[in-house]
């Protein structure tokens, strides 16, 4: 394999810089959730890119768990979008105002 | 445990018929036979005379041209209208004739019903299907032509099922 | 800008989560009509049925026909059950005209009608066994309606609209051996009828489809005003052919069969049980009937009813069926009124969608006996 | 061959992130982050680990990536365009995402990882499985009670209760 | 292989076997009421904390350890987190008893408390990244759909979504550090990471830094650190009120117990001068919380503000910890102390916003006349949280400033620690006290009084108990806050 | 005379052909001879065993077995003939293609019917290439507010996805398109693919039905892929690999299905759920909901999702036979190539050719492949056969099935696997080694 481990670093830091960006300028939910998964898909490509190199198992697994708990994560954030948008008929949280601060 | 022995006992259903023979009837092979040569009717006792309602069949020698079939069409498909013809017949001093159109004709037969003279009958010739609409009226030197048909196969039940052979 | 309603009209409040589907009339499930049905996601929150694709004025063109040439006409709204919408017409002219049917007639009509039963039924069957999906169910009923469908061909000469019963008895008597080979085609079918337990009505997949669904309760069925198999799945005894026989069904072996469920797996059955019924009835009518003797009464051309109006009745496929004619002196009627089962079991369908989840749609809307045709007439 | 590959995966990968969060229609960005995560997933198979590669498919294509678009579908059609945002927070964004990317790119590119050996061997499915049952299996308990909890607090959560399945009249 | 009859295995077990089957039951039993299941709720959790109590005071765990050789370690640090998260829990799910009545899916709600104690307290025990992290998950992501369970209420989905989503931003960065931390040891357990991290090289020790900045940032978020604290006041206030006690009280403690864990041992690992940095953060939280929470009319979100402020205090004793032994001590104790007031002062709250339907200060004019025993409990736990002598809060806030004050001695900047927090103590008594004269003091429209709820006044009376018990007599907590302090000079010796 | 049916004429139609030829033959002679030469003047003839290369030289290299043998055989064992012809997609569409005829045949059987009669003069055996051919000839309708992009792309990636699926079966020893080491693991993976192309194409035709039906399909997918990989997991635990080809070695002895007889009739229920087939068919069911999901695809796509169908048909009866059929395994039923044949070469009359490189396949692997066919086309049948018993199920009893029944039987399985390991009944000193 001719790609060092820092190719493989360098893009996850892209990809989470890409998810700030998103978080920091997205107002839309389901973009943002769009963003929290790319920060964590950068965090798992770190991991599976250093268990390779090092090389242990112990990334691959802490990266299975990762994968898992993002799908529970987005399962209760996507049924919380869905009931907002039954509430607001909108998913903007730019626009939920009902708690001023 | 019923719905397992139900589903067993459908799926048996379904194996046991593959040792049944087949009931279609393989069309332009095999042709259905008829009773008799085509409904007929007696106007002396009132009775029709059972068969299929094919295909009318005009004798030119019994036709008075009375118009009578062509009246009694009027209210169901007017199919029937009178034509010139050329022949000469002692009976027929106006030399009209039925012709009928097989666009309309709903095969009810009420034409035969009401002729008195046994001019006309219907046949067993059913193919009555054309390219244009106009080859569907059957003028009547048309219709005196009497169909060449053969058809042969009837309903046979045996053990294992009915067939048509 | 928004445009100003009239008033007393309101635009129906917009709810995103009700899909209005329009099942019909281009839909492979819905017959010549359309059901507007509501849905909520899988749930059916409204269902409105919308008949008159095919109405023809049946009625009002007998009003320009005699009583003879209406015969062909008036049997086009059920042409697979072509002989029974005929028969109260010939019952009631015959009591306008007041005309005597031979005997033979009379037990050659009980034949044809259940024949042509027979037919009906098995044609709905098909339908009904496509409409849950289960194709066997189609092929099968179609095939053996073949049977019967050569039967009727041999008595009248035609496969579907046969025009056979007239006022004053039939129009031709039985072709030869016609007895040998009904016994025999009905017997074979008999015992066809009995491999269809199996493979559907005791299908487990089919009973928990159908059982419980689409509840007609007894007072319901009565309130509502529905009828033949209908009403007897719902646990009615009533069949015209009992209560106000007609011709010789007074002299014949037979019973009603009635189920008390109500339900859609009933309602199907009913008209299986009928079957066996049916062939009950030719058997016996077969035996029963006089072997010779006159099939129609010899009618004067053109003949007139009198100021009179009468109201027949006699049970179809699909429930009672009949004619009300009034006639005022002259060779045509002056009104005809049909009255059809498949209209007056139309009512169950809003009561009864409502609330169902759509896959029962099909099953619920075919089991109702409903022939979109012979409803809009 | 590899670096090809390599830089085709991660112009995919990349570039359909970037096209997730900023293509106009909801339903084309749900299908840009499948895109993104499929491609997260060839790196994996890049680096020899096709079990979690694998994994990753099945959770996030076949069941994360379902439940967007199946949400993406619930709310209208008419919302899936998103309003044009503010331009002073877009380049605020814009401005943040470089200071990240370069502020991390250059501690990475200073630090030793780039002398980091490759090693030839890989390691094993059956020693991740090992792990879960030994080293890491109170873990797994937890996971599941994680799983658990999200899929009960989804179920209350998501369903309506306003419209109730008993809807028939008799 | 971890020991499967250790304190942490056994309470994951019989909380979550409890937590698993409560859903159950309700589908089998069909059940509307809530009682049953909050009966069960309650039971199981004071099984736990018994079961942590007796393990404690029959001394059969070990000292507060800073490694071990497993995912979890059961180690006093663990058990004092444990007594205090169960506590807050048990305040919780009593407090519940009325707020829930009437409302949908009530076992699902003691479900997910029991299943976020359980979360809570597993992060205190872990030794490991990885437990550490799917701790903090099950913590979390129960606690994203409380927030939102008042389904037909707009605020609190709100406050959910936004709770939702800084969360989920929170897990990732941690797992962004986390991930970085194993590249560059090779380990997910702390031990071997702390040790790893002190052997690395200078060209390695920038990204060490942004692993364990990572982590401040991704337990920031959780705690509500100044910078990232914007989503805290509106998820307290739009939460159900009682699931704001348990935010409040329970998750930011949890918060506190991983920074514990992880940060303060990785930065002295990395022999750094951290401190100042944590201090200057640890005085703008507390002002920014005390400052904003005096403009507030409503009254779930002036606790949220303070609850920011208590944040800075405890805060004080992790930037002076390498150098301080009685600073960890003096946050443990203040940890246990506000959690308990904090969860008081929130369920006070509940209490008055389901019997009244008020949260709006102006509102709860004349409270001491139309509900006295809540508005006593009320009274007791702003006092204590504005550390007013005799009452516990007092104690812990002067072990923290004492402490920052005896630091001085190596740090010259520490007591101005001690200053800032004295300052803001007196800051925080205006808007208690203002709170305290418009219950009592001032005429309210009626001062008829009103039924209160049984269990808002159970808690009460407990949290009564507690706080002034604590505040007479606060010794064996002292005690046992100091045995559960790891000793981390053992630690800087590593290197 | 009608316009619609011109009358024949022998004499035009001669006339018709003689200038086509006329035009060829001119056009030919003016062009493209001088092309050919001026080529053949400009490119150098490679020379072989010393003689040119001339294209009558080649030609009768062509018909030369000695020569031609060797190149087959390195052909066939290239990566590309495995992925396109043999046990990748060309044998799986064979198959397919046999399927379609034998389903419409045996449904027929059973419906007392006769199926597809004319085409083809058996039986109407080449009816489906008159199918193919009238949906390719029929025009592609889009409906006007589709969206173009993904409704163009779905049935492509339909099929693709089938063909992925397909080419993870190994049908003999050491034949197999792609064997990654966790095989299983990527058919799960592989099988998530389907729900979204469905929901997807089904979104973009903007089209009530076939949301309906996508929505529909895709509760059912969901649904049913919980119990088809709890269903898989007994198999797993037993032999402790999730190699495909690791668990066919596995079954020399003994099927997986005489041990977990639950989770085979659990995994058959859920492939034919993920296959929508009847009585699971609700996706599609045409009384309720059109054609659900299908309902506007038209002329090729329609075909395309067809032949995809089938595609994932195969893949799954394949798999059903690798995972508790025992794959290839089967005694020794293909006779031995002649050796004589081999030494002697063949002799024709007076002409003796000999061949270098036969036999072209290898006894074990053609044995393997007729076993695997035979088991194969058996569970196809297998498969086949609700569509004439049962009639299609409602949406909740679907769900039911898979949620409560099948998971519930899916964990009996996975006891019962976890059982026969601790007995010591498989494994170490077990009845496998």
């Amino acid at each position: 394999m001719s790609n060092g481990l820092i190719d493989f670093v360098l893009v996850s830091v892209a990809l989470l810089a890409i998810g700030i960006y998103g978080l920091a300028v997205k107002r839309n939910a389901i973009r943002m959730l769009f963003a929290i998964e790319m920060i964590v898909n950068s965090a798992n490509l770190n991991l599976v890119a250093f268990a390779r190199f090092i090389p242990n198992s112990q990334g691959q697994t802490l990266a299975l768990f990762s994968i898992a708990i993002a799908a529970a994560e987005v399962a209760v954030g996507l049924a919380l979008i869905i009931v907002a948008y039954r509430m607001y008929k909108n998913i903007d949280i730019a626009d939920f105002r009902s708690l001023k601060g | 445990m019923s719905t397992a022995g139900g589903i067993i006992r459908a799926l048996n259903s379904g194996v046991k018929h593959l040792a049944v023979k087949r009931f279609t009837l393989r069309y332009p092979e095999q042709k259905l036979k008829f009773v008799g040569d085509g409904f007929q009717f007696d106007p002396q006792t009132g009775v029709g005379i059972a068969g299929l309602k094919g295909r009318h069949i005009l004798f030119h020698d019994k036709c008075t041209g009375c118009q009578l079939c062509s009246v009694a069409c009027e209210g169901i498909a007017e199919a029937i209208g009178m034509v010139k013809v050329k022949e000469t017949w002692k009976h027929n001093k106006k030399a009209i004739m039925p012709q009928i159109d097989y666009g309309k004709c709903v095969f009810c037969g009420l034409c035969v019903d009401a002729c008195p003279f046994y001019a006309l009958y219907m046949t067993n010739d059913y193919e009555l299907s054309s390219f244009t609409k106009s080859a569907l009226i059957y003028t009547p030197s048309q219709l005196a032509v009497k169909p060449n048909i053969s058809q042969d196969v009837e309903i046979k039940i045996g053990k294992r099922g009915a067939t048509h052979g | 800008m928004a445009t100003q309603l009239p008033p007393g009209i309101e635009l129906e409040k917009v709810d995103d989560r009700i899909m209005t589907l329009n099942v019909g009339p281009q839909h492979p499930g819905s017959g010549h009509m359309r059901l507007i049905i509501k849905v909520d996601g899988d749930y059916i929150v409204s269902c409105d049925p919308d008949p008159g694709y095919v109405h023809r004025g049946e009625e009002k063109m007998a009003e320009y026909r005699n009583y003879i040439q209406n015969i062909p006409h008036l049997e086009r709204p059920v042409i697979h059950d072509s002989c029974n919408i005929l028969y109260p017409y010939c019952l009631a002219v015959e009591d306008l005209l007041g005309i005597e049917v031979p005997e033979r007639a009379k037990y050659i009509r009980v034949i044809g009608s259940e024949l042509n039963r027979c037919t009906y039924i098995l044609y709905w069957l098909a339908i009904y066994g496509i409409f849950l999906g289960h194709s066997t169910m189609f092929m099968w009923p179609v095939g053996d309606r073949e049977l019967f469908i050569d039967l009727l061909e041999a008595m009248s000469g035609a496969r579907v609209t046969h025009a056979y019963f007239v006022p004053g008895g039939v129009r031709n008597d039985l072709p030869a051996n016609f007895e040998e080979r009904c016994l025999r085609q009905v017997d074979y079918f008999e015992k066809r009828l009995k491999e269809y337990e199996d493979i559907f009505y005791q299908n487990p997949v089919l009973k928990q489809r159908t059982e419980g669904t689409g509840i007609l309760s007894r007072m319901d069925a009565i309130r509502l005003g529905t009828t033949g198999s209908v009403l007897r799945a719902s646990g009615v005894d009533f069949d015209v052919r009992k209560k106000e026989p007609y011709d010789v069904y007074d002299n014949l072996d037979f019973e009603t069969q009635v189920l008390r469920e109500g339900d859609s797996y009933a309602r199907s059955r009913v008209p299986y049980l009928e079957m066996f019924e049916s062939c009950r009835i030719i058997k016996d009518a077969l035996k029963k009937m006089p072997k010779s003797g006159s099939v129609r009464t010899k009618l004067k051309p053109n003949p007139k009813g009198g100021n009179d109006e009468v109201y027949r009745r006699v049970e179809s496929g699909r429930g009672s069926l009949g004619y009300h004619i009034i006639s005022n002196n002259r060779p045509e009627p002056y009104r005809v009124k049909i009255s059809v089962g498949s209209f007056r079991n139309l009512i169950c369908i809003p009561y009864l969608l409502k609330g169902e989840k759509l896959g029962n749609m099909p099953a619920v809307y075919w089991s109702l006996n409903y022939w979109p045709v012979e409803a809009d007439r | 061959m590899v670096d090809s590959i390599f830089l085709a995966v991660s112009v995919l990968t990349i570039g359909s992130a970037i096209a997730a969060l900023e293509i106009r229609s909801l339903i084309y960005g749900s299908i840009a982050l499948m895109l993104t995560l499929s491609g997260i997933a060839g790196f994996f198979l890049l680096l020899d680990s096709p079990f979690v590669a694998m994994f990753q498919l099945s959770v996030y294509v076949g069941a994360i990536a379902v439940l967007i678009l199946f949400t993406v579908m619930l709310v209208r059609r008419e919302l899936i365009f998103n309003k044009i945002e503010d331009p002073r927070r877009r380049y605020a964004g814009i401005g943040l995402m470089i200071i990240v990317m370069l502020g991390i790119g250059t501690i990475i590119i200073g630090s030793g990882l780039k002398t980091m050996e490759t090693s030839v061997t890989t390691v094993d499915y059956r020693k991740i499985g090992e792990d879960f049952l030994t080293y890491y299996s109170p873990a797994l308990i937890v996971m599941a009670l994680i799983l658990t909890s999200s899929v009960i607090g989804a179920l209350a959560l998501a369903r309506r209760e306003d419209v109730t399945n008993e809807q028939r009249t008799d | 292989m971890i020991d499967f009859a250790s304190t942490p295995i056994i309470l994951t077990m019989l909380l979550g076997a409890v937590g698993v089957i409560l859903p159950i039951i309700s589908i089998i039993r069909k059940e509307r009421g809530s009682s049953l299941y909050a009966g069960i709720a309650f039971g199981a959790l004071i099984a736990a904390i018994s079961f942590v109590a007796y393990q404690i005071l029959s001394k059969h765990i070990m000292p507060a350890a800073i490694f071990s050789k497993n995912v979890l370690v059961d180690d006093t640090f663990g058990a004092f987190f444990a007594i205090a998260m169960l506590i807050v829990s048990i305040m919780t799910t009593v407090g519940s008893f009325n707020y829930m009545r009437g409302k949908s899916n009530p076992a699902v709600y003691y479900s997910l408390i029991l299943l976020a104690s359980i979360g809570m307290v597993l992060i205190a025990y872990s030794t490991d990244l990885v437990m550490l992290f799917v701790a903090w998950e099950l913590m979390s992501i129960p606690t994203y759909v409380l927030a939102g369970f008042m389904k037909k209420d707009p605020s609190s989905n709100e406050a959910a979504i936004k709770y939702f989503l800084f969360g989920a931003l929170s897990s990732g960065i941690i797992i962004y550090g986390i991930s970085i931390a194993y590249g560059l040891t090779g380990s997910t357990n702390i031990g071997d990471v702390i040790s790893g991290f002190s052997k690395l090289g200078p060209d390695m020790m920038p990204l060490a830094l942004l692993a364990v900045g990572m982590f401040i940032a991704g337990f920031g978020f959780k705690i509500g650190l100044v910078p990232f604290h914007m989503w805290l006041p509106d998820t307290y206030e739009g939460s159900p009120t009682t699931i704001a006690a348990l935010l409040a009280a329970g998750t930011k403690k949890a918060g506190f117990a991983a920074a514990l864990r992880v940060i303060i041992m990785g930065t002295i690992a990395l022999n750094i001068d951290w401190a100042f940095a944590l201090g200057i953060i640890a005085i703008i939280t507390m002002t920014v919380g005390n400052l904003a929470a005096i403009m507030q009319k409503n009254l779930t979100r002036m606790l949220a503000y303070s609850s920011i402020g208590h944040a800075g205090y405890i805060l004080i004793g992790l930037s002076i910890a390498p150098f301080s032994q009685i600073g960890i001590q003096a946050s443990l104790f203040h940890i246990l102390n506000h959690a308990v007031m904090k969860a008081a002062a929130f369920i006070a709250a509940a209490g008055i916003i389901t019997t009244l339907a008020v949260s709006h200060i102006d509102k709860i004019r004349c409270l001491g006349k139309r509900m006295p025993i809540t508005s006593l409990g009320l009274t007791i736990s702003l006092l204590a949280l504005a550390g007013v002598p005799p009452l516990n809060g007092f104690w812990s806030k002067l072990m923290l400033f004492g402490s920052a004050i005896n630091a001085g001695s190596v740090m010259p900047w520490a007591p101005y620690l001690a200053v800032a927090g004295v300052l803001n103590s007196a800051l925080s008594l205006a808007y208690y006290g203002w709170i305290i004269r418009k219950m009592y003091f001032e005429e309210g429209e009626s001062d008829k009084r009103v039924k209160e709820p049984k269990s808002i006044i159970a808690v009460m009376i407990f949290s009564i108990i507690f706080i002034v018990g604590i505040g007479v007599y606060p010794d064996p907590i002292i005690e046992f806050a100091k045995s559960a302090v790891p000793n981390l000079s053992a630690l800087s010796t590593i290197h | 005379m009608s316009t619609i049916a011109p009358e024949f004429r022998l004499s035009r139609f001669i006339a018709s052909l003689t200038d086509i030829i006329f035009w060829i033959l001119l056009i030919f002679s003016i062009i493209g001879l001088p092309l050919v030469f001026i080529l053949l003047f400009y490119i150098k003839l490679p020379v072989v065993n010393g003689q040119l290369l001339t294209p009558y030289l080649a030609m009768t290299w062509m018909a030369d077995p000695s020569r031609t043998i060797p190149i087959i055989k390195s052909l066939i064992h290239t990566e590309f003939f495995r992925i396109i012809a043999f046990p990748g997609f060309g044998f799986a569409a064979l198959l397919a293609a046999a399927t379609i005829f034998v389903e419409r045949k045996f449904l027929a059987k059973i419906q007392l019917r006769v199926g597809p009669l004319y085409c083809g003069k058996i039986e109407g055996i080449l009816q489906l290439m008159a199918d193919g051919l009238k949906l390719m000839s029929k025009e592609i309708i889009i409906p006007a507010k589709a969206d173009k992009p993904i409704f163009w792309v779905a049935p492509l990636l339909f099929v693709g996805t089938a063909a992925a699926l397909t080419s993870l079966i190994p049908v003999a020893p050491g034949w197999v398109a792609a064997n990654p080491n966790v095989g299983l693991l990527t058919v799960f993976a592989t099988i998530g693919f389907f729900p979204i192309i469905t929901v997807l194409s089904s979104w973009s035709a903007n089209s009530k039905w076939t949301f309906i039906g996508g929505i529909r399909a895709l509760h059912q997918m969901i649904s049913f892929e919980i119990p088809l990989i709890l269903s898989l997991l007994g198999i797993v635990i037993l032999t402790g690999t999730l190699n495909l080809t690791e668990i066919v070695e596995s079954q020399q002895h003994y099927w997986w299905i005489v041990f977990m007889p639950i989770g085979a009739i659990v995994f058959f229920i859920t492939i034919i759920a993920e296959l929508e087939r009847i009585p699971f068919d609700l996706p599609e069911a045409e009384s309720e909901i059109v054609a659900g999901w299908l309902t506007e695809f038209s002329g090729m796509m329609y075909g395309l999702i067809q032949l995809g169908t089938y595609l994932k048909l195969y893949a799954f009866a394949g798999l059903f036979t690798v995972l508790f059929l025992g794959g290839w395994n089967g005694p020794m039923v293909w006779p031995p190539f002649p050796q004589e044949i081999i030494t002697n070469g063949i002799t024709i009359g007076p002409i003796t050719a000999h061949i270098p490189g036969l036999p072209l396949f290898d006894q074990e692997m053609l044995n393997g492949t007729l076993w695997f066919v035979i088991k194969t086309v058996g569970v196809i049948l297998v498969i086949l056969l609700p569509r004439g018993v049962f009639p299609r199920i409602r949406i909740d009893m679907l769900l039911h099935t898979g949620w409560y029944t099948l998971i519930g039987l899916a964990f009996v399985n996975i006891f019962i696997a976890l059982g026969l390991l601790y007995a010591g009944v498989l494994g170490h000193g077990g009845l496998m080694q």
